[in-house]
């Protein structure tokens, strides 16, 4: 299992959605084989189901738009977009189609759509390759948003997604966790690593580097900081920090409980985000956890994000924008202190 | 009876018979619209209406076409027509536009955003293209048989949404049929200042088989039609019908900008009088009372409706 | 100059900037005379500037792709966008194209464009007329986002963002606020009117219904809800209420000065937009309070913000779904006890 | 001297003159490109590389008949060989691409994000081309008497706006050049599985004014295009000059897919080889050493200097 990748999951689970739920269908831009898309999640499978796999032209609004009239028509229509900056084109059909039809129909009818797309930078890929798009779409009513980190199972939640989910969903995918190994409860020697709450189809993940007590402090994030984390938390544990971390794989509706929870053992809270800063998740989050603790805080929460400006191609200019492990580092030591 | 071949079938008495019921349609559409600017200047209506006068010939010779029992049906902005023609639910509409309880889409849409059965309509112009072709990819994959139509305007000609939808139905051979009603305007802006060149040829590059005529008269717009939606369901292809018709009312409640003289002038083409000129008094007669009467009770029921989201 | 509405003030201000700027130029659907736009901002100016004002097809992403171009070509393009719901539609020119050219080509260009458009509902246009997405541009780097309220002077503001700004302006105009009277400082008896920072293009005021001494509560919004206020804080004043409301033009990079500093004297906070809550423009203001504030805070700040939902046709439901004047009186109940 | 003219005035010593020129530029894009392609392999490059190896004849053939001096360019994430046709400046270029200090945009737009004097390109495909419309609009209106040119695939004929534009370019009357080179592919993606239709007929029906020809001779661009770009700045209107060609690298850095055969076959057609047979030995050895020794010597400059963003 050593070698199971972030990648792989998601493989898989296109295999068996597709498999399994004759009303699943996939569309995207060069999503055939040989080739199985830009970053390969959908490799194998329009071999193996040639009929209900669609390379589209490059189209992003229609792919959506499309992919929107086969949901209200029944289907379970998967949307790669090959890079998340490129889902601007589809807002409209995402914001005022997919989102709105079930409100707006008096919910007579269901959109059950998914559009999957790799977000984040540190790939070199400059400013229209690069960015974390999702917060254009958070508080967007009726849409359902979902980034699992590392320590999910994401073919799990992509599976949900597509065959049970009924509302119009974003999925998440980080371009730095694709190679990443998951790590999933009970396999990381050095982390504790606990599902909040294992009844729904996007758990919240927890992971400690301690074995018992309580937090020092919480970090609260998702998604694609993820891979940060077994070498920093490591890192902590041997300063006998203890850190708690807290990843929803849903970003929107918000989970908040586990956060409001661990928040309160630590009183000390550390929000981080991939996206640029303001106006966005962490945001949302972390006046959400303010609102339930108030005085209860020991420290004002400090929140991490990408510096406010286009991602830069070249290497060291794009690690001063994004996030990094120093960056975390340095609220929870603030945060402590 | 599939009504794509009711014309080619019918005697000269169902031929009678069709001309009448087609009239009852168009005339339905006329009244309630009619009723509806009304009850809006008179306070009855908020936001917006967007009427349909003037283009009848275009929903009612279209839809009568099409397979109601499994064909699906997008509209836009201008939808109480195709709604109509399709589900003849006068008081879901009506109930819908004047923001009652009993309302096809329960208050919640209003006139621009309707859904019955296999209709569905949204406001956004050109942004329901895309999902006609996804309908149609989705009832071919399903083998329901089903062809989709989406109604669109001259204006919406303007959306690049619109082309890129041309493109995949006709590159997916997509039982889709492109219903395009110049109506002249789109809002306050003629067709010749928003487009270049002959908008009856928009669909051509895709190669995308077309027709366009004048929709003044519902029988030539059923025939092609007809015709039309027979190319779609046998051969599975996209179909553009570019239908030149006018609108008689304003854009939506507001005034009307334009020249008195050229309403006038294509008032006197009105296709609902070209069509009653071809009746028999009698039936024309017995026609018109109903509708009237039927429409009168229907304003009255929805009048003594509940406003949505009062408490009972 | 009881009569001097919002709109009124807007189009003065495009009659000024094309008289007084010659590199402007307006584009938009509609804005011929003698229609003159759909809310009627650019009444008379194509009669009086045949040359500088486009009327265009229903192309919203190609018309601020357009304005782009203009505007990097040393024009300062105007567009109006006809209802804000439309302005999804150029979200990539926006996003990808307007706010990230100057930082993107290391800042050897300017993009000196301003998008104007009306948000909002009330007016029951129904789901796709009615919302305020001005949320969704929020946190995009290098765009500036503007929404004066009815105690600003617009057509100043509009002036400022079309002449002078070299950055992608997004121009928010609520649907509710053109046929309203502007009360500028100095003008109405009941309310003491003030400008924060008049030093700067977009201003914040403060509104306060008493003459001396401390607010007991502090209001912060912007935009549409202004024209709930004049009543609101008189009703609130003759229940002895002290409210300052700081209302600030400029949404994003957000000036938070006058809001910390009115919030620190009250200690007590309602943060209100008009648009649906959740990651929205109250989260990153709450936030930004609670990080500078802390503990100074009497009571956990309330946010009011439309129900995450579709904004429904009909009145009453349309009433149930946005900020209303209660729900503010509500919220400031709240944080009194 | 204007370019556009170049060629009908140009006696046949000059004609020859012309065409070492052109042979200079078709290989420095040659050489720049192959170089990235190493230093890419060598880790010298992150993230990607478009390369416009086999269509350098589109670029030279195109942008000489444009005046520097004024008119305008926009590109895409293919735009290496219009950078170099317009601005010849290598080490700007090659310093952008690798992410050093002297990179045209300081190292923060990468490949897909140029700009020098009036070249803009952007990775988002089709969003600048409303932007190319914008500009030939803010020309026309000072006055400067530039013209507009933008670039762009076979498979950028999939997005929306690039039909807004074509529709608004018409019907406004704006001197923008429509370039479009079909490589023959998107990415992985063959034209014919992304698009219905003749694609040299796209901008038909906007009454737009197209020529189409295949690319692989340098002097036949260059002609066509001087017409476009004579019927561009005399009318002030759009044209579309359809451009066939070949990719014969992959996509980008990446894996090609292609097959074997399909490329070499196209290899004995190389538009830069079909150039250099007729050439005369001599000027042909010393452009060719010139240019091997430039690109060289702005390898090694470049890799001298400091990352973009090193503390100095
Ligand atoms: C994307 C978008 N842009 C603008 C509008 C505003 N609008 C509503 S109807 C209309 C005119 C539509 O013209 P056309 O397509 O010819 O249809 P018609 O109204 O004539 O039936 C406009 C501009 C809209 N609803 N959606
Ligand atoms: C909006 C958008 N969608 C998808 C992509 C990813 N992408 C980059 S290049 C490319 C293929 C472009 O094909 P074409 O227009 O033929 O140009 P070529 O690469 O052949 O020069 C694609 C799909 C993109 N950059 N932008
Ligand atoms: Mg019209
Ligand atoms: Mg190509």
């Amino acid at each position: 299992m050593s070698e199971f990748l972030y990648l792989h999951s998601l493989q898989q689970a296109m295999h068996r959605i597709l498999a399994e739920d004759e009303r699943a269908v996939v569309l995207g831009e060069d999503i055939l084989d040989p080739y199985g898309g830009a970053f390969k999640v959908t490799s194998g499978l329009s071999t193996r189901f040639p009929e209900r796999v669609w390379t589209t032209p490059i189209s992003e609004a229609a792919i959506v738009g499309i992919a929107n009239g086969m949901a209200l028509r029944g289907l379970h229509p998967v949307v790669e977009i090959m890079f998340g900056d490129f889902i601007t084109l589809a807002a409209d059909q995402i914001v005022n189609h997919a989102a709105k039809f079930a409100a707006m129909y008096n919910n007579r009818v269901s959109v059950p759509l998914v559009i999957r797309t790799p977000m984040g930078g540190g790939r070199g890929y400059g400013p229209t390759h690069s960015q974390s798009l999702e917060k254009l779409f958070l508080g967007v009513p009726h849409l359902t948003v979902i980034a699992p980190s590392l320590f999910h199972d994401p073919g799990e939640c992509l599976y949900q997604a597509v065959v049970r989910d009924p509302t119009p969903v974003l999925f998440i995918e980080h371009k730095l966790l694709y190679p990443t190994r998951l790590l999933r409860p009970g396999e990381h020697t050095a982390l504790r690593i606990e599902t909040w709450d294992t009844a729904t189809a996007y758990p919240t993940m927890l992971v400690h580097n301690y074995e018992r007590g309580e937090p020092d402090v919480v970090l609260i994030t998702y998604g694609g900081t993820s891979r940060l984390l077994p070498e920093l938390l490591r890192d902590l544990r041997d300063e006998e920090i203890r850190v708690s971390a807290v990843l929803p794989a849903l970003l929107q509706p918000l989970p908040i409980e586990a956060m409001v929870e661990l928040a309160g053992r630590a009183g000390r809270v550390v929000v981080v985000e991939d996206g640029v800063e303001g106006f966005g998740w962490s945001s949302e989050v972390a006046v959400r956890v303010y609102e339930r603790l108030g005085k209860a805080l020991h420290a004002p929460i400090a929140r991490v994000a990408a510096r406010p400006t286009v991602i830069p191609a070249s290497a060291l200019l794009e690690a001063e924008v994004l996030v990094g492990r120093d960056d975390i580092e340095q609220a929870i030591w603030q945060v402590l202190y | 009876m599939n009504a794509t071949s009711l014309l080619s079938t019918v005697s000269g008495q169902d031929q009678a018979t069709l001309a009448l019921e087609f009239y009852r349609q168009m005339l339905t559409i006329r009244r309630v619209e009619e009723e509806l600017l009304r009850l809006f200047s008179q306070g009855h209506i908020r936001g917006t209406v967007h009427t349909y006068l003037g283009q009848e010939a275009c929903a009612v010779g279209v839809v009568n076409a099409l397979d109601r029992g499994k064909d699906v049906i997008f509209s836009n902005h201008r939808a109480h027509g195709h709604f109509l023609a399709y589900c003849d639910d006068v008081e879901g509409l009506m109930a819908e536009v004047m923001g009652r309880a009993g309302g096809v889409c329960g208050g919640v849409g209003g006139t621009q955003h309707l859904h019955k059965r296999n209709l569905y309509t949204n406001g956004i112009q050109g942004g329901i293209v895309p999902l006609a072709v996804g309908s149609a990819a989705a009832e071919k994959f399903k083998g329901s048989g089903a062809i989709t139509v989406v109604f669109l305007g001259d204006g919406t000609l303007g959306q690049g949404v619109v082309y890129e939808s041309l493109n995949i139905a006709s590159l997916w051979s997509l039982p889709v049929l492109f219903v395009v009603e110049n109506n002249h305007y789109a809002q306050t802006t003629p067709y010749q200042m928003a487009h270049a060149g002959d908008l009856s040829r928009r669909a051509r590059p895709f190669d995308i088989r077309s027709a366009a005529l004048q929709a003044d008269d519902v029988f030539r717009v059923h025939t092609a039609a007809a015709e039309a939606v027979e190319y779609v369901r046998g051969e599975g292809k996209p179909f553009f019908l570019y239908l030149e018709t006018y609108r008689l009312g304003p854009h939506s409640k507001g005034d009307d900008l334009r020249d008195p003289e050229e309403i006038a002038a294509y008032r006197a083409r009105d296709p609902l009088i070209k069509l009653r000129n071809t009746l028999p008094p009698a039936g024309r007669d017995a026609v018109e009372q109903a509708v009237s009467e039927r429409v009168a009770r229907t304003v009255a029921a929805v009048l003594a409706q509940p406003l949505a989201g009062a408490n009972p």
